[in-house]
């Protein structure tokens, strides 16, 4: 365990750019908490007399065409935002450990099926099977999820399937039978655990394009519901105002939204610094 | 031919600097097949690549001279330019590696990777590069070469593919070979065989050989003479039969006794006690063997630095006390 | 093959019923459509209590597969296997963690990194067994069983904690070992238990494994490609070539007069010190294991003393002295007999 | 102002029109600005030049060439307007802020010269112009017009439906007198059915050029009319790359009336509002049609470009409230009369006027009374904003302490719907009421309509012409038409409807009729009306001759460019 | 360890694509009767009444059950008839057709872009692992994949046509002024060229200038990511020593050797990032007014119009099965082991 966290801190001390995307993680994580809390403005609160404001003192980001500050929307949105990508990748992780750790374990007829399932699913060009989704439910913040999730599903069931089937035949896991373990018994405390490190990388990764899922929905309309605030609507409706001079609505939702992204894909990067003993030279 | 002197590679890692060789000397004559012999971590390998200019990047060498006289250079071997280097490689000195079948480029037909060697190498007009090729491979006696040369690692067995090994690097008939455990992973009958091949063109070629290996019997059946490594130390070097006959390191005689041999009981086989030194540490003992000593003499082994002596005129060991 | 049954019962009378009885044991895996990989062909031998048995042969002779069908990894593509009298081949391989025989058999790793869990402390791979299979204990028992084992494989108590990587090859290699003999079992297959190690260590091992076997009084199936090793720690051995047993007899008596080419080959590649290389008899590659022709026996073509016949009938094991059988039409002292 | 005034027309005939075409939301922006060939003074164009014309528009892509088809958008029509001919076209007049309109009381001569009613006024008989041809230059002739008039009364759909509208109905109506001359009798007596022949969809299309590509299946060629051109009007097709842009060029061989000064017209598919403007800023394209408010209000005050901005007739951006007791199996709040009324004070009129509409809209608020003096439409409620009145509303009502509901927008309209509901939804919560807002993407709003499934929503609704009776027929009366987004029934205000369109603007129990059904509008108020919007258009300064039409498409006939 | 021939290869991924292909078959078919809107109340138009919606209905086929619906779907399926696109009026044959070049163009566009960037960037980072080369390298291609797409499109059209007025109007795929070159092979810059004209080809790849770079940036981060990991990991392999060791030039260890060998993850990836670009190329599309079928597919799936939904989806479905193929064969050209454990 020490070492771990030896290595870890060597790993962040090493590499600048890591010790940057914790640091921005650790800001993202505390806005979604606390971003209701310190908003200088409430988010929903029109006033249509600052309706359009460009960034001032009093108004850091501006105002939005309803009059409401730009700011304060864009940090109470960071625990929607994180939110839906957490539960999203949360749930195709659970679901696709599930199905890939089986596939990839008993292998023959449970690993065709599924695997078929999966290839089915990976023929739809994703987005579109989200928007389908997202059409077909409504649009609800479940329903994105669901939806973020389904898209999802594939790579974590193909990831984590290989990475099962790499070690199936490795001797701890033959050992474990040995000593009593059931199949399950193995999936569960044997082979899981052990793909873990390297599903982290995906997560983070994963994250990131979550919301950028989200943001692009939110684009074709099929986004949350108003006057919820959420960076992808905030950028599809600010992305209009552009032409017409009024930048800010669009730019900062925009670029807090690509350093959340930023963030989660240096994790990532980080992470398999972490993991990958390879790389660790 | 070959004189290394006092080679000391260092590693930097994240987990700190390790000293994986400290003065190592040995020297290679003409025609000459020296083993050197050694537990994993004793630096048999980063010796050779050292050599060979093909460290990794945490390597890197911190003193020392690898002075490799052939009848064509002269040269220090640490201290030249990677271009010529380069061309030292493969026409000069060469190497074979431990397991062959992912020494080879997985995705080019064998033959061609032999082509490649030949090509930097020599004049050859490309026209006869492929008859050269096939030479070679006829003569690492590889079966039915004209097919072979168009077969892909994956497609070969592992003795074929070390042969393959030996023929890519004998083809511009280098006058130093090393082999770096060449027949590890390979069954014995299939070792007796590479081994034989080995020495055969060696001997063809009058070309001298480095064998590097763990295998302290393999070593003797093949080798004139044997330097025997320790945690990156060089604690023994002599011929072969005044090694084994009489061992003047502890370890060396240690060594021998922890091999199992057709002869040997079970009770004579003995072990070898502790582990071997972390090279990482900072307060390094002079003697990296006497932890695992049983003759250790805190005032006689904790001198600095390390007594290196010549027994014999070609019998040199790294010992305070010798047997 | 089957005959030999009666004869062994004949030859040794005194033995007393043994511990584990393989009978025309087959593996086969499907290769692509319509080939068949026999793995394990026709395998028949037994193991008495207390008795420690070396197997031998090269890479991809059908070892591995043949002491995972043993130790129940594997299902049985033909065959049976008894154990203390049971039918145990019966038992799908998914099914047999739970089965009653589960720890009276087992099985000590080649690869010490790899089969141990890279997230398990030694300790929790020791006690693993016991949690899985003497559930009874309490947390005390099993801590001081733990350390019981540790202390029997010669780890430090202070090891436990640590993880694999934490760990070098002989420690790791003695908690693969603490880990199997954790039950007690009554037979311990040893698959290469000292490949991966270095000379040292590997000494250190195969003595501890022959204290170990002294004080459990196991029965060993030994697998090595070392005739050295095996002649050091066992009594019997078995050659195996190509998924058939070609050669079995007690191991002074193969080592000094084997009677099949191939044994001889592999002994005669044993390198030694000082002693001078000899060419090898044997050449060119093996045959293909994929659908062999039934009829041709399996070292035909790099054995130097094939003939017509040995292509038209496969030989098969006989017994040329008590207890030493060898499958091959033409065996060493025959062969030596007719020169002389 | 708008009077309306009934006006003879040569003919003798009594113009109106309710078209139910027209009753297509508002909402939906889409171009074509028409002027007929009988050109007003004003508007009439310039000689024909080469001039070429560049034009995008909000609100879609015209998907078909033939208007009689399934599924024909809007922007189709403005296609079908200057490809094909009608019989007969509308006046123009000049409006009050110095723009051009169509005149919906003057008809004026298209593909027929000239025409007569008969005595007992149930059929008439229109001249043929003797030069008209189509663009494959064969003679437009009264055996096409007749197919054309079957097609458009057989095919089904909207076209039947419209043409029925006017009591054109059956084929036997028709009757080929000769090449040139065509009769047309009357079911009843109906005041529509003359303008009826006016309006986009009874085209006039070449039979002989269609007739080899009917099937069985197909028996009206919409197959191949849907992508093909089979007209007679100033504009013939020369590229039609479906949702990408189409191209017009003037057919030089129009008779039926002036020919337009502008040779060539691409109209181009640019999806994306910011993109439509920055183009037009960028000077890459001539016209800038159906523009949202904010960029109406912008580029109006560039004074860059040359602006219209029309109120659209007939047309209202309310939010409707469901009336029924039950919901859904669910009691509904809106059922008590004291809610709606709470909610038209609660309602944020100003701040929606300013921030979600720009100012660009005619306000319908405040300005009314509770006894409407005026038969004007649309005129203006007497509600507005105010508190405290909502809260006491709210007291007195069944739902002293509020209630959940949502509020359902078309995802079409969200550049002024969706702030106004945000604003809606802010305000309603002052009264406990909790709005969820909904919005449905375009396509599915149609159904929301259907369904009536929703407490609220935002509705946007429009006539082709200012006939407050044919208004009040679709959004309040009991017949439950899709417009009604209240489901708002009433026996008493049924009556007063009913009344008022068999009777004639003008007559007093008209005029009684439609300031009482108003009046009770106002005092139950089944749906609050917001805003009257406009149709903006942006044209470079080099464009003009822009007219406003009822069909809300851009007449491209009637434009000139410098 | 025969090695399969080209064609079985081609034959057995065809067959081994097949129930992918039926499965997307039956779910598309269930997604889009699943959307709520109700097409028939959306085509009969605004004022009809319940009558004319019941019999647009009918038109439609949509008052039968199902399963009938479905099984009517497939047999239009196997006669090649994708139905007729209710809002553009046209077969979804046609519109897909004349469609999918635009989107290939451009999507292949910007995977040309990001390969070309990416690779060289990738094999540069691996060669200097841990350099501030590295470092940049990793922040610049992690940036591109960070924004969406649709923002970096409507900044770039901002900055560069709006404010610069370097590139043109993202009018779709060609210039007012210029017509679309004779359809050859659909994509204008091929045609056009092949019809020798340079102006044509000039303002086509003037137009796709803008989206490819929007939709490379995309892709930037995954191609480097995997160029990078890949090379890295051949560079350290011992194969790369032996060539090394025997004096093979640098040139030639890197290129012949290493990264011949790292190209069959970097070939994965691709296939992946191709699919992937496809998806994403909907948004771009939407923003550029480029005619592609993504655009398509986004206003049929507002309108409820199943053909083109079903269509659409379909293509992707067959395109992405021809991708997988192409990068099989790509394997076994790279890669003599390619097929061989199967």
């Amino acid at each position: 365990m020490t070492t771990t966290l030896k290595h870890t801190r060597y790993v962040i001390g090493e590499n600048l750019i890591t010790f940057a995307a914790f640091a921005l993680f650790l800001a993202l994580a505390l806005m979604a908490i606390l971003g209701p809390a310190i908003a200088p403005y409430s988010p929903l609160t029109t006033n249509s007399a600052i309706a359009l404001q460009s960034p001032s003192l009093a108004h850091w980001f501006g105002t939005d065409q309803l009059g409401r500050d730009v700011l304060s929307r864009v940090m109470v949105a960071t625990r929607l935002d994180l939110g839906i990508a957490v539960l999203a990748v949360a749930l195709s992780f659970v679901v696709g450990s599930f199905l890939g750790t089986c596939a990839g374990y008993f292998g023959g007829w449970t690993d065709r099926i599924i695997s078929r399932c999966i290839d089915t699913l990976m023929a739809f060009p994703l987005f579109v099977l989200a928007m389908g989704l997202v059409a077909a439910l409504g649009n609800s913040i479940e329903n994105i999820i669901y939806a973020t999730a389904m898209i999802n599903l594939p790579l974590y069931t193909r990831v984590i399937r290989s990475e099962v089937l790499v070690r199936r035949s490795a001797g701890f896991v033959e050992a474990a039978r040995l000593t009593g373990n059931g199949d399950w018994r193995i999936m569960a405390y044997h082979l899981f655990p052990n793909v873990l490190p390297v599903m982290m990388v995906h997560v983070s990764l994963n994250m990131g394009w979550a919301i950028l899922n989200a943001a692009g929905l939110s684009f074709i309309g099929l986004g949350v519901q108003p006057p919820t605030a959420e960076w992808g609507i905030m950028v599809a409706e600010g992305a209009t105002y552009i032409v017409s001079g009024e930048w800010w609505l669009a730019l900062f939702p925009g670029a807090v939204l690509m350093l959340a992204v930023f963030c989660f894909n240096l994790l990532g990067d980080g992470l398999r610094d972490l993991i990958d003993p390879r790389m660790r030279t | 031919m070959l004189s290394v002197e006092d080679l000391s590679v260092e590693f930097r890692t994240r987990a700190g600097v390790v000293k994986a060789l400290e003065a190592v000397n040995f020297s290679v004559q003409p025609g000459e097949t020296v083993g050197i012999v050694g537990e994993s971590g004793s630096g048999k390998s980063v010796t050779a690549f050292t050599l060979m200019g093909v460290l990794d990047r945490a390597g890197q060498v911190t003193a020392g001279r690898a002075l490799f006289q052939s009848n064509r250079v002269a040269v220090d071997l640490l201290k030249e330019s990677e271009s010529s280097l380069r061309q030292l490689r493969g026409q000069e000195l060469s190497m074979i590696f431990q397991n062959p079948r992912t020494a080879l480029n997985p995705i080019r037909q064998v033959g061609k990777q032999i082509t490649d060697v030949l090509r930097c190498h020599s004049d050859l007009p490309p026209a006869d590069l492929r008859l050269k090729a096939l030479e070679m491979l006829a003569s690492v006696r590889i079966p039915d070469p004209v097919k072979r040369y168009e077969a892909y690692p994956y497609e070969l067995s592992g003795g074929l593919c070390q042969r393959i090994m030996i023929a890519l690097a004998l083809a511009c008939s280098p006058e130093l070979l090393i082999a770096d455990e060449p027949t590890t992973g390979l069954d014995v009958t299939t070792q007796t065989t590479v081994m034989n091949l080995l020495k055969d063109l060696a001997a063809q070629r009058q070309m001298a050989t480095v064998l590097i290996t763990h295998d302290l019997a393999l070593a003797s059946e093949y080798c004139d003479r044997i330097v025997v490594m320790h945690a990156g130390h060089v604690v023994e070097s002599a011929p072969t039969h005044s090694l084994f006959s009489q061992p003047r390191h502890p370890y060396t005689a240690k060594l021998i006794a922890a091999t199992p041999e057709p002869h040997k009981s079970f009770a004579e086989l003995m072990p070898i006690g502790g582990n071997l030194p972390d090279l990482k540490a900072m307060d390094l003992a002079p003697c990296r063997f006497s932890t695992r000593c049983d003759r250790f003499d805190s005032a006689l082994c904790g001198q600095t630095p390390l007594k290196r002596a010549a027994l014999a005129p070609d019998h040199q060991v790294a010992c305070w006390q010798p047997l | 093959m089957t005959q030999l049954q009666p004869h062994f019962a004949n030859a040794l009378p005194h033995l007393p019923p043994p511990l584990l009885r393989v009978e025309n044991l087959c593996k086969v895996f499907p290769v692509g459509k319509a080939a068949q990989l026999h793995a394990v062909d026709q395998v028949s031998f037994q193991i008495q209590p207390g008795e420690s048995l070396g197997l031998v042969g090269e890479s991809g002779c059908g070892k591995s597969t043949l002491i995972r069908l043993i130790t129940r990894l594997l299902d049985v593509t033909s065959g049976e296997i008894y154990f203390d009298d049971a039918l145990l081949s019966t038992t799908a391989a998914r099914q047999f963690p739970r089965s009653q025989h589960r720890a009276s058999l087992q099985l000590v790793f080649q690869d010490p990194t790899d089969s141990l869990n890279p997230r398990f402390s030694a300790y929790d791979t020791i006690a693993d067994p016991i949690r899985r299979l003497s559930p009874q204990q309490d947390k005390q028992q099993l801590q001081a069983r733990v350390a019981e084992l540790a202390d029997w494989v010669g780890l430090p108590q202070d090891l436990l904690s640590r993880f694999p990587h934490q760990l070098s090859g002989g420690q790791k290699a003695r908690v693969g070992i603490a880990r199997a003999i954790a039950l007690n079992p009554k037979l311990l297959v040893l698959d290469e238990p000292t490949s991966a190690l270095d000379v040292s260590v590997q000494a250190v091992i195969l003595h501890l494994l022959a204290d170990l076997k002294q004080r459990l009084g196991m029965s060993y199936l030994f697998v090595s490609h070392d005739l050295n090793v095996i002649r050091l720690l066992c009594d019997r051995v078995l050659v195996m070539y190509l998924g058939k047993i070609v050669e079995s007899g007690p191991v002074d008596q193969i080592f000094s007069h084997p009677q099949h080419p191939y044994t001889e080959a592999l002994i005669s590649a044993i390198p030694s010190f000082e002693s001078k290389p000899h060419p090898i008899a044997l050449t060119g590659e093996p045959r293909s294991p994929i659908n062999p022709a039934p009829q041709v026996c399996r070292l035909y073509g790099r054995c130097p003393r094939g003939e017509d016949r040995c292509q038209q009938v496969m030989p098969e094991l006989q017994a040329i002295a008590p207890n030493h059988q060898v499958a091959c039409h033409f065996p060493v002292s025959a062969a030596a007999d007719s020169r002389d | 102002m708008r009077r309306r005034r009934l006006i003879k027309t040569s003919m003798g005939l009594v113009a109106g029109i309710t078209l139910a075409n027209g009753l297509k939301a508002c909402s939906s922006p889409e171009a074509a600005s028409t002027d007929t060939s009988a050109a007003v003074g004003t508007a009439s164009g310039g000689k024909p030049s080469d001039a070429k014309l560049t034009m995008v528009q909000g609100g879609g892509f015209p998907n078909s060439l033939d208007l009689h088809r399934v599924g024909t958008n809007r922007p189709a029509y403005g296609i079908s307007w200057v490809m094909y001919d009608r019989l007969m076209t509308f006046g123009s007049k000049e409006l009050p802020d110095g723009s051009i309109s169509y005149d919906y009381t003057v008809l004026e001569p298209e593909l027929a010269e000239s025409w007569e009613m008969a005595e007992d006024g149930l059929s008439v008989v229109f001249n043929l112009r003797p030069d008209a041809t189509f663009h494959n230059g064969t003679p437009v002739t009264a055996k096409d017009v007749k197919w054309s008039y079957d097609r458009a009364v057989s095919i089904g759909g909207f076209p039947t439906f419209q043409m029925k509208a006017g009591a054109l109905e059956n084929p036997d109506q028709f009757e080929v007198v000769d090449d040139q001359t065509f009769r047309v009798k009357f079911l009843r007596p109906d005041k529509l059915t003359m303008i009826d022949m006016a309006v986009p969809i009874p085209v006039i299309i070449n039979s002989e050029l269609v007739k080899p590509h009917l099937t069985a299946a197909d028996p009206w060629g919409a197959e191949w009319l849907n992508a093909n051109d089979a007209g007679s009007g100033a504009y013939q097709l020369s590229e039609f790359q479906p949702n990408e842009r189409i191209t017009l060029t003037r057919f030089e061989n129009w008779k039926s009336g002036p020919l337009p000064q502008i040779k060539e017209v691409i109209v181009l598919n640019v999806p994306e509002a910011g993109n439509r403007r920055a183009l037009l800023e960028k000077g890459d394209i001539d016209i800038n049609y159906e523009l949202s408010e904010k960029d109406q209000k912008e580029l109006t005050a560039m004074s860059k470009f040359t602006t219209y901005s029309t109120p659209i007739e007939n047309c209202l951006y309310s939010i409707d409230m469901h009336t029924n007791a039950q919901l859904k199996g669910a009691e509904n709040p809106f059922a008590d009369v004291k809610v709606r009324q709470a909610v038209a004070y609660a309602i944020p009129y100003d701040a929606i006027m300013e921030t979600a509409l720009y100012g660009q809209a005619v306000p319908m608020y405040g300005e009314g009374k509770f006894e409407p003096d005026s038969t004007t439409w649309p005129q203006p409620t007497p509600y507005k904003t105010d508190m405290e009145m909502a809260k006491k509303l709210m007291a007195e009502s069944a739902y002293p302490n509020g209630f959940e509901t949502a509020l359902a927008f078309d995802l079409g309209n969200k550049e002024w719907a969706e702030p106004a509901v945000v604003l809606i939804q802010e305000s309603l919560a002052q009264l406990g009421i909790a709005v969820n807002i909904e919005k449905v993407p375009n396509a599915n709003f149609r159904s929301v309509l259907v369904e009536k499934s929703r407490p609220m929503i935002v509705n946007n609704f429009g006539g082709w012409l200012n006939y407050p009776d044919y208004f009040f027929f679709y959004a309040y009366h009991g017949q439950d038409a899709t417009f009604n987004g209240s489901s708002y029934k009433n026996p008493e205000m049924d009556k007063l409807i009913e009344a008022a369109l068999a009777s004639e603007p003008g007559k007093p129990d008209y005029d009684q009729n439609v300031e009482d059904f108003i009046k009770l509008a106002w005092a139950e108020m089944p749906r609050v009306p917001l805003v009257q919007p406009k149709l903006s258009v942006a044209m470079q300064p080099s464009v003009s001759g822009y007219q406003y039409w009822f069909h809300r498409q851009l007449d491209f006939r009637q434009l000139q460019k410098a | 360890m025969a090695k399969p021939s080209t064609s079985q290869i081609v034959t057995q991924r065809i067959l081994a694509a097949l129930p992918s292909v039926i499965g997307v078959v039956i779910v598309t078919f269930l997604l889009t009767r699943a959307l709520p809107g109700d097409p028939a109340a959306f085509f009969a138009g605004p004022a009809a009444t319940a009558a004319a919606i019941e019999e647009v209905r009918r038109n439609l086929g949509l008052d039968k059950s199902l399963l009938e619906q479905f099984f009517l779907y497939v047999g239009d399926l196997f006669r090649g008839d994708l139905g007729v696109s209710l809002i553009t009026g046209q077969t979804v044959v046609y519109d897909l057709m004349t469609r999918l070049p635009a989107s290939l163009e451009l999507t292949l566009a910007g995977l040309v872009l990001a390969i070309a960037l990416a690779v060289p960037l990738g094999v540069l980072a691996a060669t200097r692992p841990n350099s501030w080369i590295d470092h940049g390298i990793r922040l610049l291609a992690t940036a591109g994949v960070s924004l969406p797409t649709f923002f970096t499109g409507l900044f770039l059209i901002y900055l560069l046509y709006y404010r610069l007025g370097v590139v043109p109007a993202p009018l779709g795929r060609l210039n007012i002024l210029y017509s679309a070159p004779p359809q050859i092979t659909g994509f204008y810059l091929v045609d056009s060229l092949l019809s020798g004209n340079l102006g044509l080809f000039g303002a086509a790849a003037a137009q796709l200038f803008l989206p490819a770079v929007t939709l490379g940036l995309f892709a930037l981060a995954p191609l480097t990511r995997v160029t990078r990991a890949s090379m890295l990991g051949m560079l350290s392999s011992d194969f790369i020593r032996t060539a090394r060791a025997s004096g093979l030039p640098p040139r030639q260890v890197l290129f012949g050797y290493a990264f011949r060998n790292a190209l069959l993850p970097i070939v994965t990836t691709l296939g992946i990032v191709f699919s992937f670009l496809l998806g994403a190329n909907i948004l771009v599309e939407k923003v550029f007014a480029w005619p592609g079928i993504g655009s398509y597919a986004v206003e049929a799936l507002v309108a409820s119009d199943y053909a083109p939904i079903q269509g659409f989806i379909l293509t992707m479905a067959l395109l992405y099965v021809v991708l997988n193929l192409l990068i099989d064969l790509l394997y076994v050209v790279i890669d003599p082991r390619a097929g061989v454990e199967s």
